[in-house]
């Protein structure tokens, strides 16, 4: 084993070690080295902070509803002179903390964070990560960027905090005086980002090292997981798209702290101040930011399509449907990210040759989304199909992917995406994506591997309850957003009513903001069920969903060093309904052949002696 | 059933955020009535809400030139009681015809005989005694009028034919919703120009409680013109961050502008009264003196004084701001502009130049109002002897003022000619630009109109040469 | 439990609807309006006539059953001694040499102490003009600008009534007031002109005259509808117009003074010839 | 019971269809139709991508429902149907995509050139104003009557705010600028949005068919007062432009002492010099 895992002296014994070791709490539970509790702690803390960012959500729903009236809760604290109602640049910045918290502190951390971190060793069968400290790090880096995100909010108050929106383009987010929230928050803010970077890429670093060194025997590359394919598509993603960010957000700090000039243009008037003096080019930030950004929505949703894509097949206890095309279309998809971006910018004014290319390029990346839709289909087609709540979430993720995608047709082919481009058309687009598909299949993936993290299962009827509120919720507030965006509705306007053309819409707001208040209230029976199955939940086994990854295996929750014995892996885990045994309908990974002839045996050097063990 | 009590508990806390009670806007007290003695500030305060209500409780004070939309007429007769038939007109741009089947509740005025002078200005008789109703509703066709007594109701009309009726109308409402919206962030509710946006704007939104705007068509010493201040909200205040409203309907914006002008009485009131306590019953009295002694001197001013000092402090409120809209108190240049010529223009730089105007001490010899004036060191205003942290010109607010830089063609007032010709002619209020009216003549100011006209491109004509 | 669920919900969302949407106030609102508008209370009541009565100050005009009419003079002295003030601007290097301070600096005038501790420019005045007063006729001095000096640095002017200022200096000036209740003023004076100005209202206590170019001149005007008003001279001897017999609250004010100005409201009661003498400690004052 | 999920899953794709398919008539759509050229194409291209997306989503979901509805039968199979896919269909659902894709991708070519690319402007379109975008409102430099727009203000250059008057039938361009940030330059009745970015002038053209005003907003975030920069495009008959920038001028040369002319003595005048010179 030792010779396989090079953390095995690292935590000082051998993989069958369960955890029971002399190491004090704070070195077993906070700043763990373990895989588990690291993804766990991950997972707690993006839960927190999707309530954070959700109830910011609430606040943006609450003044598109009912504009300048008293804000419940806050707004008599900090706007009592007004009446309550909130300010402007109050709107702008809960519009923009909101995106940041989501997609910075909730999304990516939650996949490559949580589930990554939890399952790439259980289902590659290693006993950990490769760099197991360098993993503990990647998550105590989260602290400071949501620190960071934090100060941004207080140093210059409530009304003052970064307010640039997410995407924070220059010159607004480049001149101290652009906007109340362009002071120090906005530095914060950057640094932040640079610490979500940080940690990013401490994760994604480990990941690759970890697939690529650390599986189990017999798990050849095409007999993995496609979450851990997804997860190594990621990683590779991140390790060469985040660079490129952290550039700029360092530019943007040094333009902004030491008065260089990157992105600022000479002669510009801001707050009555002397014209600006310098050469430089905002669209320079906007074509570095999404080089980083367009391939982050594949970080942010692959991992989900691979996880959803081994709940699937779990739950209609059926192979999945073109394993090598699903695999071959993550990859297509991760590579075309890279070059796609300009679709960002098709009315920034760059270079129309440019617009053109990107938008084919943009076409094209459609293509392996649709296959793996189609491949999910196919996947469930003539399945035994358990309606459970992880199967419920996983078809919620490819209904839901389906209409985010769709929608994306007309953002890709660019004289439509004039027309919608920053309205809430696009706004509609990627909240099915990042929140229909992505955050669906977390649920999904949560109440999955849920017995495999606290050996206990979550409760059924509240996870169904949750599931169904958030559904309707869901696409009771984002759904409407379509013909919002149709009708011409652009974003991140604090009271749009004053333009007549949108008058009409009011009581279509209102709506989604019922809806979207629903949906908070569904949240918390989440995390209700989250925090009350850990002590109440039916006791699981080993393999509660009788599925057949390397994880399943091991014992629920797993010790330390997660398996009792190495695991031997003698084919590809979708391997259900196999006609090779009768008496049940799943084959796992490492349960020894039937008969050898039909399946190929592990090359022998490496599995020699834990083919022993086996015998 | 604990999924259930965590759903109640989160249902509970939302419905509690929901409902939570919703405040309303209030007006703010003045940082100087902040420093005068306790009694003295409630005193003030009670006062102004007397005199003017909170946001969502106006007071209209008839005296006032506040165009609150009123409709006036005559009685021809009272029919039943509580009933009488009176041909309403309107008495303003914001009291149109078809508002009038919505005055129910509109308090009513009653003016016995002769009334109908009433019907010249929103304002009610001041020596006559006024009954005041309200309106329970209005019949356009029959021309009836039911009114309920101020407290709602039913009473009998103590009026005969002929006397006059006045009907509060609902544009100060109007405005103030429209305020609420479009204004409120920058300028505050209080119209102190001190909004949640303010701090982060350069410069300062306008404080309306001195009732002092910049841009005036006005003599020196006069209030602002509705047309002036109308012209701004239209036309924003360009290189600053008070925007164009230029689509706003008319109507909306006279609104707007009439609660303007409402909040700036109500901010004067609020000074005066101020001035003419400070001096006795300043919050420092208490340092050497019981608070028995000066609350007894106060109680005796108040009684004997206080009343006189408001209700002529509210007489001369009237008469400032009735002022501006008199003809004779505009600016109209008697000669016409002289046209822009390269004699005129040399003419006007000499003058620009000249030690009889001396504008380059402000303006800078080039106009990149850059002066010796931006340099030197003042006295804080209003405290003499204490010198300023950094350099430059205080404007009554208070504000360290640039002079314009007329090189960028920016030019905040309006860039007509006659814009021009004012601001040089009657100076810009609250700021340093003094008034040339008196000591230039018609000639002279067109020349130096043509002058400012041209500095934008004066740069690439001397570089040429 | 499902159904129990939804009992609860349900109407828990209905209630958030209804609570956001009960809101009084409608600031977004536009023309909707649920405000009140009343008329103010007493609002009829014919106000005291007298546009500009700056009455105040609690001052009970004269007693019936007072002394002898006559003068009130007397001496304002700084006690102590006075601190040595920096002149405003010191020759040669003050703005437009040729003509201000060519024969010396410009004095700063704000604090000026006589040999025995008479000081000078303080105001003594009346809030309101005594009942039976015999107001003889009150003659405004011209407000001069010379060698970039506002002479006199503290002046007296009946409101309404109109006087000269001049300017005989060869250089441009302007006259900034900053008047508490009446309106402001800021016009140019052209060199070696003049012209007449008059200030539209009473003020309750003296106020600041400046000049933007000359950012050092600056002198001090109160503005009284009534005659009873005075100014110290460098000995610190002032003299108020004959009054009758009574009690009177007088003023005694000073730019410096630390409370508003105001260094003393005295009390005073006028039997003949009545003197007035106040001699003001460093502490009184802003230094 | 057991087919409440199917039924669930089915359901919901309906309502989103009947949302789309009412929207028209709930107002919930475009504001108005197209009222330029490209505007139209734009829409059509939008209607022909609708109806594409439309038959994906129907089908797809019409699959998901079967495939979910088979799977409550199987529920008491004993096994699943045991298969790892299917080449044949892999490469019949890879490639017809691909070759819709394309196909839309290269139909619309031709209204981005059009749109964008200087050289397929219309021969004809002349700048006629300059419409600097700034924290928050847009200001807007027209020429003297007569007279080219020059790339810098001239003395004689007009002015005016959030305020655009623009003749309609035949295209027309504008330079856009910022004073500041980013802003956005967005007229959803013309279809038309290009960002205007700072330190740069970037040529705009459209063409309106109708007279009547036209929203103008911002579409890109500028500051706290992004909602506030409310303007219009207002196109009118060549006579009324004509006369506008002539009232414009007038007005813009004020000297409070002549009196200005109205608009419509201004037509009048101009009519009667030109009426022979346009063809409007």
């Amino acid at each position: 084993m030792s010779t396989l895992s090079p953390t095995a002296d690292l935590h000082g014994h051998g993989h069958e070690g369960h955890g029971h070791h002399d190491i004090g709490f704070v070195r077993k539970y906070v700043f763990s080295t373990d895989h588990k509790i690291i993804g766990i702690q991950f997972l707690v803390t993006t839960l927190l902070m999707l309530l954070v960012g959700g109830a910011l959500a609430l606040g943006v729903r609450f003044q598109l509803a009912w504009p300048w009236r008293t804000v419940p809760i806050i707004g008599n604290i900090v706007f009592s002179g007004e009446g309550g109602s909130m300010s402007p640049e109050f709107y702008t910045m809960l519009v923009t903390m909101h995106a940041s918290v989501m997609i910075f502190l909730v999304i990516i951390p939650i996949l490559a964070g949580a589930f990554g971190n939890f399952l790439i060793p259980l289902m590659i069968g290693a006993d950990d990560m490769a760099f197991p400290v360098l993993n503990m790090l990647s998550y105590w880096f989260m602290w400071p960027a949501i620190a960071c995100f934090g100060v941004s909010f207080m140093v210059n108050g409530l009304n003052a905090a970064p307010a640039q929106g997410w995407t924070s383009y220059p010159v607004l987010s480049a001149l101290h005086d652009s906007a109340p929230g362009a002071g120090a928050a906005q530095t914060w803010w950057l640094l932040g980002l640079t610490f979500v970077g940080v940690s990013s890429m401490m994760g994604s670093v480990n990941y690759m090292t970890t697939i690529i060194n650390m599986r189990a025997p017999g798990m050849t590359l095409f007999r993995m997981p496609l979450t851990i394919w997804s997860m190594f598509i990621t990683a590779i993603l991140q390790a060469f798209a985040l660079p490129v960010l952290t550039a700029a957000g360092f530019m943007l700090v040094a333009e902004r702290v030491l008065g260089f000039n990157f992105f600022v243009p000479g002669g510009l008037i801001v707050n009555d101040n002397d014209p600006t003096i310098g050469g430089g080019q905002p669209l320079l930030w906007q074509h570095l930011f999404w080089f980083y950004s367009h391939p982050a929505v594949y970080i942010m949703l692959l991992p989900a399509m691979g996880m959803v894509s081994d709940m699937l097949a779990a739950q209609v206890r059926k192979p999945i449907f073109g394993y090598k095309p699903m695999v071959y279309s993550m990859a297509a998809i991760a590579g075309l990210g890279f070059i796609v971006w300009g679709h960002h910018m098709f009315t920034s004014g760059m270079n129309p040759a440019l617009g053109m290319t990107f938008m084919i390029s943009t076409m094209m990346i459609a293509l392996p989304s649709a296959v793996k839709v189609f491949n999910w289909i196919g996947t469930i087609w003539g399945g035994k199909v358990r309606f459970n709540t992880v199967m419920l979430n996983c078809v919620a993720f490819v209904s839901m992917f389906i209409v985010g995608g769709l929608s994306g047709i007309w953002m890709a082919s660019v004289p439509t995406d004039i027309y919608f481009h920053d309205t809430y058309f696009i706004v509609a687009h990627f909240h099915y994506v990042l929140f229909g598909a992505t955050l669906f299949g977390c649920f999904g993936a949560i109440h999955f591997w849920y017995p495999k993290m606290f050996g206990r299962k979550m409760n059924e009827t509240a996870g169904k309850l949750h599931f169904l509120l958030t559904f309707i919720g869901f696409n009771g507030t984002f759904f409407p957003m379509h013909m919002l965006g149709i009708a011409g509705f652009p974003r991140r306007y604090a009271d749009p009513y004053i333009h007549p053309y949108m008058e009409h819409l009011m009581p279509m707001n209102r709506f989604m903001t019922l809806c979207a208040i629903l949906m908070g209230i569904a949240q918390f029976i989440l995390i209700a069920n989250f925090f009350i199955s850990y002590f109440t939940g039916e006791k699981a086994g080993r393999n509660p969903w009788q599925a057949n990854g390397l994880e399943w295996s091991a014992p629920s929750p797993p010790g330390h060093g997660n398996f009792d014995v190495l695991p031997v892996v003698y084919r590809g885990p979708y391997e259900y309904s196999s006609p090779l045994i009768d008496d049940r309908d799943y084959l796992m990974q490492t349960d020894p052949p039937p008969n050898r002839t039909t399946d190929a045996a592990p090359d022998q050097d490496r599995t020699a002696p834990s083919a022993e063990d086996q015998a | 059933m604990k999924f259930s009590d965590t759903i109640v508990c989160a249902v509970a806390l939302l419905s509690i955020a929901g409902c939570s009670s919703n405040s309303v806007p209030q007006f703010e007290t003045s940082q100087d009535t902040e420093k005068l003695f306790q009694p003295a500030r409630d005193a003030v305060e009670s006062e102004l809400h007397a005199a003017f209500g909170t946001p969502d409780q106006l007071v209209v004070w008839p005296e006032l030139p506040v165009d609150f939309g009123n409709f006036g007429g005559s009685i021809e007769k009272v029919t039943t009681q509580g009933t009488v038939v009176v041909p309403l007109s309107g008495q303003s741009p914001l009291a149109t015809a078809d508002r009038l089947p919505e005055l129910s509740g509109a308090a009513v005025l009653v003016a016995p005989s002769g009334g109908d002078e009433t019907a010249e200005d929103g304002q009610a008789p001041a020596e006559k005694a006024v009954a005041v109703y309200r309106v329970a509703h209005y019949e356009p066709e029959s021309k009836s009028l039911h009114v309920v007594g101020d407290d709602g109701q039913p009473t009998q009309i103590s009026a005969t034919e002929g006397d006059g009726i006045q009907i509060i109308g609902d544009g100060l409402q109007k405005g103030r919703n429209l305020y609420l919206r479009h204004c409120v962030h920058c300028h505050g509710v209080s119209g102190d120009g001190d909004g949640p946006t303010a701090p982060y704007l350069k410069p300062r939104p306008r404080d309306y409680r001195k009732g002092l705007f910049k841009f005036t068509s006005t003599k020196p010493g006069i209030r602002a013109s509705r047309d002036d201040l109308f012209r701004i909200v239209k036309l924003g205040v360009p290189g600053t961050y008070m925007p164009s409203f230029m689509l706003l309907p008319d109507d909306e914006v006279s609104a707007i502008v009439e609660y303007v002008r409402w909040l700036s009485m109500r901010g004067e009131l609020e000074s005066k009264l101020v001035v003419q306590l400070s001096l006795d019953f300043s919050s420092t009295r208490l340092e050497d003196e019981s608070f028995a002694d000066v609350s007894a001197e106060f109680d005796e001013f108040r009684g004997s004084d206080l009343p006189d000092i408001v209700s002529s402090a509210g007489e001369e409120l009237s008469v400032d701001w009735s002022a501006p809209e008199d003809p004779e108190n505009v600016v109209t240049p008697k000669e016409e502009r002289v046209a822009s010529s390269e004699e005129s223009i040399a003419r006007g730089r000499k003058l620009f130049l000249s030690e009889k105007t001396k504008c380059y001490s402000c303006h800078g010899e080039t106009g990149a109002g850059n002066g010796t004036a931006t340099e030197t060191i003042n006295d804080l205003p209003g405290q003499p002897g204490v010198k300023a942290e950094e350099p430059g010109l205080f404007d009554s607010w208070g504000q360290i003022i640039k002079p314009r830089n007329l090189q960028r063609g920016l030019f905040r007032g309006g860039r007509r000619p006659v814009d021009i010709y004012r601001r040089i002619h009657s100076g810009i209020k609250g700021t340093p630009m003094q008034a040339f009216g008196n000591n230039l003549s018609d000639q002279d100011i067109w020349d130096l109109v043509n002058f400012v006209l041209n500095v934008p491109f004066e740069k690439k004509t001397q570089a040429s040469h | 439990m499902t159904r129990f669920t939804f009992a609860v919900l349900l109407p828990g969302l209905a209630l958030i609807a209804l609570g956001c949407d009960l809101n009084k106030v409608d600031p977004g609102g536009g023309a909707s309006s649920d405000s009140v508008v009343t008329v103010r209370s007493g609002s009829a009541a014919s106000p005291a006539a007298g546009g500009d009565s700056a009455a105040g100050g609690g001052a009970t005009t004269a007693a019936a059953s007072g002394g002898a009419p006559g003068k009130l003079l007397g001496t304002i002295k700084f006690a102590g001694s006075p601190p040595v003030l920096p002149p405003k601007a010191t020759q040669g290097n003050a703005k437009d040499p040729a003509v201000c301070a060519k024969d010396g600096d410009i004095p700063d005038e704000s604090l000026l102490v006589g040999s025995d501790g008479g000081l000078q420019h303080v105001f003594i005045y009346l809030d309101k003009e005594p009942a039976g007063a015999t107001a003889e006729s009150f003659e405004i001095g011209v407000f001069d600008q010379k060698a970039c000096i506002f002479t006199s640095h503290s002046f007296l002017a009946l409101a309404g009534v109109e006087f000269e200022v001049r300017n005989s200096d060869a250089a441009a000036h302007n006259v900034h007031t900053f008047p508490q209740l009446g309106a402001v003023q800021n016009f140019g004076m052209e060199p070696n002109s003049s012209t007449t100005m008059s200030f539209n209202k009473a003020e309750r206590a003296p106020i600041q005259i400046k000049c933007d170019i000359h950012p050092w001149m600056e002198g001090w005007a109160l503005i009284l509808d009534h005659p009873y008003m005075a100014t110290t001279d460098e000995n610190g001897n002032f003299e108020l117009p004959e009054l009758p017999g009574g009690s009177y609250n007088v003023r005694i004010w000073h730019e410096r003074g630390a409370k508003n100005g105001q260094l003393e409201r005295a009390k005073v009661t006028i039997d003949g010839e009545t003197r007035l003498d106040r001699e003001f400690p460093a502490g009184d004052f802003k230094l | 019971m057991n087919k409440f999920w199917p039924l669930f899953f089915c359901f919901w794709p309906v309502v989103a269809i009947v949302v789309f398919w009412i929207s028209p008539a709930m107002n919930w759509w475009f504001p108005g139709m197209a009222m330029s050229p490209l505007g139209e194409q734009i829409d059509n291209l939008f209607y022909m991508i609708l109806l594409v997306v439309g038959i994906v989503f129907v089908g797809t979901h019409i699959a998901l429902g079967y495939v979910l509805f088979r799977g409550v039968d199987h529920a008491d199979d004993k096994k699943s149907w045991f298969s790892h896919g299917s080449h044949k269909l892999e490469v019949l659902w890879s490639v017809a995509p691909a070759g819709i894709l394309l196909f839309i991708s290269l139909y619309q070519l031709e209204v981005w050139m059009r749109y964008r690319v200087k050289s397929h402007f219309p021969d004809d379109v002349q700048p006629i104003a300059e419409v600097t975008a700034r924290q928050f409102e847009w200001r807007i430099r027209y020429p003297a009557p007569g007279k080219p727009l020059m790339p810098t203000p001239q003395p004689d250059d007009l002015y005016t705010v959030n305020d655009l008057h623009v003749p309609f039938g035949r295209p027309v361009l504008i330079r856009l600028r910022s004073m500041d940030v980013q802003h956005s330059f967005f007229v959803p009745e013309l279809r038309v949005k290009q960002d205007a970015v700072p330190g740069t002038v970037i040529p705009v053209w459209f063409e309106t068919i109708d007279e009547g005003d036209y929203d103008l907003t911002c579409a890109e975030l500028c500051g706290w007062g992004h909602y506030k920069m409310r303007g219009r495009v207002l196109a009118e008959r060549e006579l009324e432009y004509q006369a506008y920038l002539k009232t414009l001028q007038a007005e813009q040369g004020y000297d409070g002492v002549q009196e200005l002319k109205s608009t419509g003595a201004q037509i009048a005048e101009y009519s009667q010099g030109t009426d022979n010179k346009t063809g409007h």
